[in-house]
Order: structure tokens, then C-alpha cells, then sequence
């Protein structure tokens, strides 16, 4: 499968008369880990929302591979390929870890009606070759242990981690994930970087928004920086980090939040 | 149930009390099915006291075929399904040799063919829909239907008040009034009246002021009502309110022939025409020691319901004695035979076992709240 | 004969609106449809209905049934919906709750009260009709109508001009936020439930006079033509419920006079097929968007 | 047939049919349960299951298959009246649009010559019985067995657990929601024509909003986590009250309750089961 490229044309999004995002454009080479960082409000979990279809756009054009997918809903762009993960996480409770993953994998799976219904060969093949491959999933995740758990009850760095895996069982062409470090501790932050530096070596293009500086700056080659809904940076991580506009941003945004807060 | 349960301990109690020699026999039960629980239950509940009264003095009178004699009553809801396993329990399980009621003509439609298919006699108390006897051979009813009644007001109001245009309403959600509603209409073409306008509600209604300002604008000389209590009261309110003359009377389907109804409409129910064979203030002497044990038993007034009910039971008792054993086939047969001169006046089937007899059917008119003869 | 007609419509939709009004506040506000709405317009009427049997003045009756019918809302909403609200259930687990809430309290009403119509001790108000130009009116009637106009443009008033209309519109578009702003959510919401329990107990004071037909059951009747009236009005909106419910009451009362008096219920339902159809964010078109 | 076994099989006919007829409508409550939707139309689309099969039968005679299968496209057709515009707005749409189905629908019947208005339809010939019934209950179960344990199934539950999550795996949302309510409303029609063609007499109040709230109570008891929850729960709901007599006085008062009690302490259903969604097993590869 190749990977896609994804672009962002001048994509705005107004709610009553202020605009969340405004006139933004950037792409996600095939291969490619690209960040999408910036202050909090900067727009950044909007701009996810208006690629995934969850927010209707009010100007500007969202492609993959050239084809517009803005007017598609969210799940005609997860059937093209398209995969999420949520900041707060979002579990389908009552499933086992392995039924969550096999239910990722449903744009690809292929089960007509008729065949469930008559439990028909074909049926049969594909159920056993989803758990198949759910297993390697969970082994690749490293859930192995908690296979059969319900996945509400799972601790928190092993949600993110199913979460993730349930993207990925959709074999998505295009990864997107929002803040997929947030509440995790050290050791599981490390964890998550080892297991997305593995999808980066596998070739899985992804769009990733985190707080997380350093984890940004290590796994993403291409970085976008948003502020009050605007690009106002864009290039490599080094280059993104000394461009005198981030840091302001960045730096203003602290001194602000520094005045605010009490010493 | 545990009314139920202590009305059939109550009536074998009586039974044990009154009816020294009988009381050692086990008790010959025929079963009844009545609306005993829901929004409806005020018309089955009526029935059962009129049950249960008459029942009181015939076991004081010895009960029947030298036993007392008892009632199961089954509880309907006013629910056909319900109604229909009431049915079967009472046939397939308790055996009874007779059923009495159900209350709503709709209850009937369901559960007759049930009887019928078992050969066991139904006898309906309160089911006055047309079409209810032809369900089979073995469905009798003693509550006059409609039919007999309404053609009776209807050309007594045209011959004592000279009406000849009306306007007709009927609710048209509901079994009963609808069927009503067919009588009258009937009744009103054969009579030669002229109808200005047709109308319908809801039986839920409360808002009548649209039909009845059409109604008012075609100056009729009558207005033809085919409701229950709630609705009937209601237009008698909005017509008052809305200005028609009180020379414009309201004439009623059996619906509106409820003590109920003055006591909602108060004065507005004044002039209120129906035709019935029964009336609380009805002067003769059974109907009024009926009325005075019957407010001595339940604290209340006894309505027609309540009549009919007590009328019936007499029958039955009486055919249950004639038929000699308590036996199905038996029974049915004796009832077709049995002459009864109760509170509603003389009573015997037709050969279609509908009630025989509608010489005993009155116009009553209210006045100050009561209903009294129309002179 | 119109010109009648156009008042009966005129009243029966000022019913519709008043009873809306509460309801719509409801889902506005607090984003449930809470179906229990309908039993408190029972309540309101039957503690009207006691209050005059003991010689209480209607005119101190109403407030007092009214306010009484709030804090029974109140007290449901705390016991069924506070719970779901805690545990973030689905919105539609509320509909259900009050769904039940709803068949339970009715069948608990009827079994208590009787189903039998009841009706208000004679004398209470003036029930003599006046007559202007050959058309009828009742001082009720007048009085509905008054009401449904004055408390609209109280609601109105409070929500867009007030400091708590603030708070409340927070609440309604982000519960969780508002808490952040300082917003007292717990006690907005109570707020909520007792007027809007309020509203529906003096609608059914008033209806209950107007028609002389008081049951356990009349707030379900309403219930389903309310429906129809805030689909119409459009979810949780104000204006849109005065609007719809003055528009079902005359389009049902011009059917029953003009067209066929047994179409007449259909009215509403169709209307509400048809928004749903057409403008599903109803007359005014500000839609109760999903909350993500 | 040895005569205490007749004399069975006659008390309690209407009991174990109105079993079967109610398992069947607690399944097509569980169709839309099971993906988090919520209809309140069901007893509208028996309603009109039954009056089409009654007149199909009466009118035209028609055979008994041929009627059952006119008396599911029926249904399904309304189904897609109310349910294509409601989609894709909030579930209290589809909710509230239902139930102006129903009424709708009621009126319709009330006013209509052809259905007999108030006085409803009596003498319905009667057709099938218990293989129909049970056989069409047995079909079904077996049916939405398979289908929740497959891709069908996990989708459903996931819509129902997170339906924008699901949306994000590809779930294609409005297909699934109407799909759902079409079958429903399909399994709806055929309870009311096996129920019309045993009870002989069918009227349009049978068939209002207080039928529609018991439907809903049936699932709620059973539980959705598997399709055999809420025909357990009708199993129940209709066998109480001729168990426990006493019972029969609140039937109401007890719908009402199993339904605020389920929704706020058990929301899995106070029978909680949840089937898996695999359809195969799910042991490791070897």
C-alpha cells in the first residue's frame, strides 16, 4: 500500500463570526510524520476535527492524493483510508481488547450480510484471518496479556495504546493523532515513541498533534505551528525552533499563563 | 385480586350465613370478565357491584339448584388480549358453565368466538356495539342496543319538541361511540331528519369550540351527541360558552346517560335528552329498593352499568335453576327461555338473543341534575 | 362565524404555547427531552382543584399550584436525571428514564385519583362568557392568552438580556465549560426545573379551567401535541414554541371548521413530519446541534 | 390429544402465542436498541403489519406467505418515511418523529372506511399459529445471533457505545441507523400479522403509544448485549402477571419501573449478557 499525501488548502472554519481556523495550508508528505503544535486555542484539535469530517469547513479544500474529501463524511474518509485517534480517549467499553481491534478493522473487512447469516466459508475465512490478524496487532501493541480484557477496564497507557492499534487495524493509509501522549507517564511516553518510530519505519504517514515538545521534535520531520488559528510557522523541527515567531508565541503564551497564576 | 379474592370469600360467606342447607354444596361458579383495573374501570367496577348485589340475595334466597351460588371475576384492563386469556382461564381452567360480560363491545369481538368454540353461553351486560349476538350462538346480551334505544329518542324528540334539522358529533376513536354514531345516523334518515352538518372528536378532547361554532353558525334545531361522559360533558360546557340557545337540546347516545355528567356540566347539562331503559329516579318499587341497598352497600349511586348487571344476574340465576344442572348446553337453552320483570322492566331474549322487550325504554330529560321523564 | 373561529384558534394555541413553553425551556436548557413534563401539568390542576375545594382563592391557588408543580420537578429531575447527568449517560437513556418515570406516574395518579373528570368548584372565576361583536370570550380564555404572551417575553428577557440568561446559555452549549466559568450548573439546573415545572403546573391550572375537565391524564393528551409544537418551534426555542403552538392551534381549529373535524389531530403530526422533512431545525431554524 | 392437554392448549393458547408475538416485537425493539437509536414507533409498525395482512387476508385473499411478506414491506416503507430525514440529527428526532408516525397512523386507521375506523377489523380468518410464530421467533434469534457476532455486530455496538468513534472506523452511521430501523420495522409488521391472524379482531387502539412503551420495557429487561436478552425480557413481562396475579392490577406501574430502574442502576439490562462479537473463535493462531 502506498502512503497518501495529504493537502491542506487554505482551510477555514468560522463559528458565529471568529474564526478557529483560518486560512491554513500545509501537506503530509507520503512517509512523513508531520506535527501540528502551537498554544492552547491555538486550533490545532479544530484543523483535526475539519480533516476527519466531524466539522463541516467554511472555505478552503482538504485533498488525499489529489481528490477532494471535504465533502465526504467522516466515514467515507476512514473507508479512503483515514485513521484517528481522540484526545480524550474513546473506547467501545463493553468489547474485549481483541473484538475492539477486529471492529477497527471494519472499512477493510470483507463479510457480505448474506454470508454472516449462512456463516458461508467465506464468512468463516475472513472472521479467522481479522483475529489473526488481531493478534499480531495486540502482540505488536504489546497487549498480549490483556487480550481478552474488557477494554473499559484497562489502565490508561493501555487504552492509548488500543486506541492506536484500533487505528491501525483499519491498515489506514494516513494516521491521525491527537495528543496520543497526554496523561501518560514517562515510561509510557517512551513506550509510545518506541511503538510510532516502528509505524514510521513501516512507512505510515502521520499528522500528529502534541504538547509534548521534545516528543515532537524527535519523531515529526515536518512541523506546522499554529496561533489564534493561523499558520505563523512551518519547516523542521530545527527550523521551527528557531524561528523567533514560535517562540514568541510559545514564550508569550508562558509569561501570560505565568502572570495569571498565582506564584 | 385481593378485592377479587375477598369478593369471592365474601359471596361464599354470605352464601355459608344466609343459606344454612346450601352453604355445605360447593358453590356453582360462573366466571365474569369485567374491566376491574385501569383508565376504564369505573364501567366495570359498576358492573360488579351490581353483580355482587343481586348475588347477595339470591344466595339469601337459597342460591341455586340447592348450591350458592358465586362469581369469578376475572380482570380485563380493558385490554383484549387480557380479556382473551380471561376467557380461556375461565373455559379451559376453572370450567365455568357461563361467562358474564365483557364489558366493551371490542372485549366481545375477541373473546365471543372463544365461547362460541367451546359451546359455553357469554352473556354481555354492557356490550350495546352492533353486530355483537351475530358473533354466534352461544353470545346473549341483556343491555338493550343501541339501536332499540336511539330510534326511540329520536322520534320523541321530533313528535314533544319538533325537531327536524341537526347537527350530529360523535367520537370517532372509540368503538362504542362510533357504533353509537352508525345508529343515530340511521335512525336520523329513516325519520326523515335533516342533518346540517356532521362532526367528530376525539374521545380525549377537551377543545369542542371549533365543531360547535360550525355547529352554531347552521342554526340547528338539535345537536346529536354520540359520546362517553368525559367528552359528552365537555360539549355541553363549550356549548353553553360558546352561546348556543338552550332550546338547541342535546340528545344523547347511552354515553351521556351517566350521573357523571351533570355533575362536570352542572347546569350546563340541563335540557339533556336520552333514551334509556333505566334512570336513577325511575319511580317503581324494585328500582328503588335497587338504588336504596345499592348506595346502602357502596356509598354511591348506582348508574345504568350497575343496573343491567343486576338485572342480568337474576337471569342468569334464574336459568341456571331452570336448566336444572350447571351445565353448558343446558344453560343456554334455558336462557333463551327466561322471563324477568327486574329494574330495568320485563325482560326475555329474542330468538337472536338480544334483549325482547324495549317497551321499557323511557326519554328522560336533566333537570337540576337529575334525570326525570320528559313530559 | 371567522372571526369566532379565529379566537377558539387563538385560545387552543395560546394552550399549546403556554404548555410548550416549559417544555422547550427544558430541552433548551438542560438538552433532554424530559417526558414527565406532562405529569406536572396533572399535579398543578389537581393541587389547584384541592386548594379551591377548601375555599382557597383561585387567584392564590394558581401561583401556589404552580409553584408547588416546580418543586415537584425539581425533586424528579433530581431523582431521575441528576444520576444520568453524573455518570454522563447518552441523551437518549434520559428519554428513557422519564419515558418510564412517566407510565408510573400516571398509573400511580389514576390508581390514587380515579380516572373520573373533576372539575373546578362553581363560582372560582367568572365562567359567563363576554360577548363582543357576536364573538364569545371567556375571562380564562383571556387570561390564557395574556399569559402565553407575558411569558414569553419574560423568557426572552431573561435569557438574552439577564445576567442569569448568561449562565443559563452557557449551561446549554457547554455544560462542562459553563462549570469551569463559575457557572453554579447544579443550582441552574434546579432553577430550570422549577420554572419550567412552574410553567407547566400554571398551564394546567388554567387549561383545567378553561375546559372544566380535570384528570390525572390530561398532561399526557397535551404531551403528544407538545411534541408536535416544539419540532415545529424548533428544539429548545422560545419564540419558535409561541409561534408553533399559536400556528398548530389555528391551523387544527380553521380543519375542524372548515375542512373535516376528524383531521383535526392530524394536524400537528403532519405539521411535525413535515418539519422534520423540510426544517428540521424547525420555524426559526436554530438547530439543537449534537453535542460532540 | 388426551383431553387435560387440549384443555392446556386452550387456556393458555392466547398466552403462548402473545409470547411469541412479544419476543418478536422485543427483537425488533432490540434492532434499534442494539445501535443505540430509539424508536418509539413499534406498535405503529405492528399497527400497520396487522391491518394490511387483515385486509390482504379479508379483502383480496391472498396467500398466507404473500400476506406476511406485504405486511413487512409495509413497515419498512413508513420506516424510511420517518427514518431518512431524522438520521442525521440527534436521536431524540427519530424518537419523537415516531411517535408522530403512530399517531399519524391512528388517525389514519380511525377515519379510513376500508380499515373499519374505531370498530376495527373483526373476523379475520384464522392462519398460522404456533409453527408460524415460534418459527418466524426462532428465525429471527438465530439471525441476530450471527449477525452480532460479526463485522455487522461490532458495528452496532460500537455505534452504540461511541458512534463518533465508530464514524471514524469507517461505520457508515445513516446506512447502519436506517438499515436497523427498516428491519425493525419489518419484524414489527410480521408480529402484527401473526398476531392479527390469531386473534381474529384488530381495532387502532391497540396499536398507541402505551403498546410502544411496553416494547421498549421488554428490551430494556432483557438487556441488549445480546438479542436473546430482550425476548427473555418479553418472556417475562408477559408471563408475570398471569403468574403473580397480583401483578396484572400494576402492570403499569411495574413497565414503568423495570424501565427508570434499568435505565439508572442497570443500564446493561437487569439480565445482563453480553454475547461476543466474534464469529469465530478467538484463540490465538497456531
Amino acid at each position: 500500500m502506498s502512503a497518501p499525501r495529504l493537502d491542506v488548502d487554505c482551510l477555514t472554519v468560522r463559528f458565529g463570526g471568529l474564526a478557529a481556523v483560518d486560512d491554513v495550508s500545509f501537506s503530509v508528505a507520503p512517509g512523513t510524520v508531520h506535527g501540528l503544535i502551537g498554544p492552547n486555542g491555538a486550533g490545532k484539535t479544530t484543523t483535526f476535527n475539519l480533516i476527519c469530517g466531524l466539522i463541516a469547513p467554511t472555505g478552503g479544500a482538504i485533498r488525499l492524493d489529489g481528490r477532494r474529501i471535504d465533502a465526504l463524511p467522516s466515514w467515507g474518509r476512514a473507508q479512503l483510508g483515514l485513521a484517528r485517534t481522540f484526545q480524550n480517549i474513546r473506547m467501545f467499553n463493553d468489547m474485549s481488547v481483541l473484538e475492539t481491534l477486529m471492529t477497527g478493522m471494519h472499512a477493510n473487512l470483507a463479510e457480505s450480510l448474506l454470508a454472516s447469516l449462512l456463516r458461508l466459508p467465506s464468512f468463516r475465512h475472513a472472521e479467522r484471518a481479522a483475529i489473526d490478524k488481531a493478534w499480531a496487532l495486540i502482540d505488536f501493541v504489546g497487549l498480549t496479556e490483556a487480550a481478552h480484557r474488557r477494554s473499559g477496564d484497562l489502565p490508561y497507557g493501555d487504552q492509548r495504546r488500543l486506541e492506536i492499534a484500533r487505528a491501525l487495524a483499519g491498515e489506514p493509509r494516513l494516521l491521525l493523532l491527537d495528543e496520543p501522549a497526554a496523561g501518560m507517564n514517562p515510561s509510557e511516553t517512551q513506550a509510545l515513541e518506541a511503538l510510532l518510530e516502528t509505524l514510521k519505519g513501516r512507512g505510515v504517514s502521520m499528522l500528529l498533534v502534541e504538547h509534548d515538545m521534545r516528543f515532537v521534535m524527535r519523531l515529526c520531520d515536518q512541523i506546522t505551528v499554529l496561533n489564534f488559528g493561523r499558520k505563523i510557522s512551518e519547516g523542521s523541527p530545527r527550523e521551527v525552533r528557531a524561528d523567533p515567531l514560535v517562540v514568541e508565541a510559545y514564550l508569550g503564551a508562558k509569561v501570560a499563563r505565568s502572570l495569571e497564576a498565582p506564584p | 385480586m385481593i378485592t377479587r379474592r375477598f369478593a369471592l370469600a365474601a359471596a361464599s360467606l354470605a352464601a355459608m350465613v344466609y343459606a344454612g342447607a346450601a352453604a355445605a354444596q360447593t358453590p356453582v361458579t360462573i366466571g365474569a370478565i369485567e374491566i376491574l383495573t385501569g383508565p376504564n374501570n369505573k364501567y366495570g367496577v359498576a358492573i360488579k357491584n351490581g353483580f355482587d348485589l343481586a348475588l347477595e340475595e339470591v344466595n339469601k334466597a337459597g342460591g341455586v339448584l340447592g348450591a350458592p351460588l358465586a362469581i369469578a371475576y376475572e380482570d380485563s384492563a380493558g385490554n383484549k388480549d387480557q380479556a382473551l386469556n380471561a376467557a380461556r382461564q375461565l373455559i379451559g381452567g376453572k370450567k365455568v358453565p357461563l361467562i358474564l360480560g365483557p364489558t366493551l363491545s371490542n372485549e366481545m369481538f375477541a373473546v365471543g368466538p372463544i365461547a362460541v368454540e367451546r359451546k359455553i353461553p357469554i352473556v354481555g351486560t354492557s356490550t350495546t356495539a352492533n353486530g355483537i349476538t351475530a358473533i354466534g350462538p352461544y353470545v346473549f346480551r341483556t343491555s338493550l342496543p343501541e339501536s332499540d334505544v336511539v330510534p326511540v329518542t329520536l322520534r320523541t324528540a321530533k313528535e314533544k319538541l319538533g325537531v327536524k334539522k341537526v347537527a350530529v358529533m360523535y367520537g370517532n376513536d372509540d368503538a362504542f361511540t362510533k357504533s353509537g354514531y352508525d345508529v343515530m345516523k340511521a335512525a336520523i334518515e329513516k325519520l326523515g331528519l335533516e342533518t346540517v352538518t356532521t362532526e367528530t372528536f376525539g374521545g380525549k378532547d377537551t377543545d369542542f369550540s371549533a365543531q360547535l361554532t360550525k355547529i352554531k353558525s347552521l342554526n340547528p334545531d338539535a345537536i346529536v351527541v354520540s359520546a362517553l361522559v368525559e367528552a359528552g360533558a365537555g360539549i355541553l360546557l363549550a356549548k353553553k360558552a360558546l352561546g348556543i340557545p338552550d332550546s338547541v337540546r342535546v340528545i344523547g347516545g347511552n354515553g351521556l346517560n351517566s350521573p357523571q355528567v351533570p355533575l362536570v356540566a352542572r347546569e350546563a347539562a340541563d335540557g339533556t335528552l336520552v333514551g334509556s331503559p333505566w334512570f336513577i329516579d325511575k319511580p317503581d318499587a324494585a328500582n328503588q329498593k335497587f338504588v336504596a341497598d345499592y348506595k346502602a352497600k357502596y356509598n354511591m349511586d348506582p348508574d345504568q352499568f350497575a343496573a343491567q348487571a343486576y338485572d342480568t344476574l337474576f337471569i342468569v340465576a334464574q336459568a341456571i335453576k331452570d336448566a336444572g344442572a350447571p351445565n353448558a348446553e343446558k344453560i343456554r337453552d334455558a336462557l333463551g327461555k327466561v322471563k324477568h320483570n327486574g329494574v330495568m322492566g320485563p325482560f326475555s331474549f329474542t330468538p337472536d338473543r338480544d334483549p325482547a322487550d324495549t317497551s321499557g325504554v323511557v326519554v328522560i330529560e336533566m333537570k337540576g341534575g337529575k334525570f326525570q321523564i320528559l313530559k | 362565524m371567522f372571526a369566532q373561529q379565529l379566537v377558539n384558534g387563538l385560545v387552543v394555541g395560546s394552550t399549546y404555547a403556554l404548555f410548550a413553553l416549559g417544555f422547550t425551556l427544558m430541552f433548551g436548557v438542560l438538552g433532554v427531552i424530559n417526558l414527565t413534563y406532562g405529569f406536572y401539568l396533572s399535579v398543578g390542576a389537581f393541587l389547584a382543584l384541592f386548594a379551591t375545594q377548601h375555599g382557597v382563592s383561585i387567584w392564590l391557588a394558581l401561583p401556589l399550584a404552580a409553584l408547588a408543580s416546580g418543586c415537584v420537578a425539581v425533586l424528579i429531575d433530581g431523582l431521575l436525571l441528576t444520576p444520568l447527568r453524573r455518570a454522563k449517560a447518552p441523551e437518549l437513556a434520559s428519554l428513557m428514564v422519564t419515558l418510564g418515570a412517566t407510565l408510573l406516574l400516571y398509573s400511580l395518579a389514576n390508581a390514587a385519583l380515579s380516572t373520573d373528570i373533576r372539575r373546578f368548584p362553581p363560582g372560582v372565576i367568572d365562567a359567563n362568557a363576554l360577548e363582543i361583536a357576536g364573538i364569545r370570550i371567556t375571562m380564562t380564555q383571556c387570561l390564557i392568552i395574556a399569559a402565553a404572551g407575558i411569558i414569553v417575553s419574560v423568557l426572552l428577557w431573561v435569557m438574552n438580556g439577564a445576567r442569569i440568561g448568561l449562565g443559563l446559555r452557557a449551561l446549554a452549549e457547554r455544560p462542562d465549560a459553563a462549570a469551569l466559568m463559575g457557572v453554579n450548573a447544579g443550582a441552574l439546573v434546579r432553577l430550570v426545573s422549577l420554572a419550567s415545572g412552574t410553567l407547566a403546573g400554571a398551564s394546567g391550572v388554567l387549561i383545567g379551567l378553561n375546559y372544566n375537565a380535570i384528570q390525572p391524564y390530561m398532561g399526557e393528551v397535551m404531551m403528544l401535541k407538545g411534541f408536535a409544537v416544539i419540532i415545529l418551534g424548533g428544539l429548545g426555542d422560545i419564540r419558535g414554541a409561541l409561534v408553533a403552538g399559536l400556528v398548530v392551534g389555528m391551523l387544527e381549529t380553521l380543519t375542524a371548521g372548515y375542512v373535516a373535524s376528524s383531521w383535526k389531530d392530524a394536524v400537528g403530526f403532519v405539521l411535525l413530519v413535515l418539519t422534520l422533512w423540510i426544517r428540521p431545525s424547525g420555524l426559526f431554524g436554530r438547530l439543537a446541534v449534537k453535542r460532540a | 390429544m388426551p383431553e387435560f392437554l387440549d384443555d392446556f392448549l386452550f387456556t393458555y393458547q392466547t398466552l403462548i402465542y402473545a409470547l411469541g408475538v412479544n419476543g418478536l416485537l422485543a427483537l425488533s425493539m432490540y434492532v434499534v436498541l442494539a445501535l443505540g437509536q430509539l424508536s418509539l414507533g413499534q406498535a405503529a409498525f405492528m399497527g400497520l403489519g396487522a391491518y394490511v395482512s387483515a385486509l390482504l387476508t379479508v379483502k383480496l385473499g391472498l396467500p398466507f406467505p404473500l400476506v406476511l411478506l406485504a405486511a413487512m414491506l409495509a413497515p419498512a416503507l413508513a420506516a424510511l418515511c420517518v427514518g431518512a430525514p431524522t438520521l442525521r440529527l440527534s436521536g431524540v428526532y427519530l424518537a419523537l418523529a415516531t411517535i408522530g408516525l403512530g399517531e399519524v397512523q391512528r388517525i389514519f386507521f380511525i377515519n379510513s372506511e376500508l380499515t373499519g375506523g374505531a370498530l376495527g377489523l373483526s373476523g379475520i380468518p384464522t392462519k398460522g399459529g404456533l409453527i408460524s410464530i415460534y418459527g418466524s421467533l426462532a428465525l429471527a434469534l438465530i439471525a441476530f445471533a450471527f449477525v452480532a457476532r460479526s463485522k455487522i455486530g461490532r458495528a452496532m455496538e460500537a455505534m452504540r457505545e461511541d458512534e463518533l468513534a465508530a464514524g471514524a472506523l469507517g461505520v457508515d452511521l445513516p446506512a447502519y441507523k436506517l438499515g436497523a430501523l427498516v428491519v425493525s420495522a419489518m419484524l414489527a409488521g410480521l408480529a402484527g400479522a401473526l398476531n392479527a391472524h390469531v386473534s381474529s379482531f384488530i381495532s387502532p387502539n391497540d396499536y398507541g403509544f402505551d403498546a410502544a412503551v411496553t416494547i421498549l420495557s421488554f428490551a430494556l429487561l432483557g438487556g441488549i448485549g445480546s438479542p436473546f436478552g430482550p425476548v427473555l425480557g418479553a418472556f417475562i413481562l408477559t408471563l408475570l402477571p398471569e403468574v403473580l396475579r397480583p401483578l396484572a392490577d400494576y402492570k403499569t406501574v411495574v413497565n414503568g419501573s423495570i424501565i427508570v430502574l434499568a435505565v439508572i442502576f442497570m443500564p446493561r439490562g437487569l439480565l445482563a449478557w453480553r454475547m461476543g462479537r466474534a464469529g469465530a473463535a478467538t484463540g490465538r493462531p497456531k
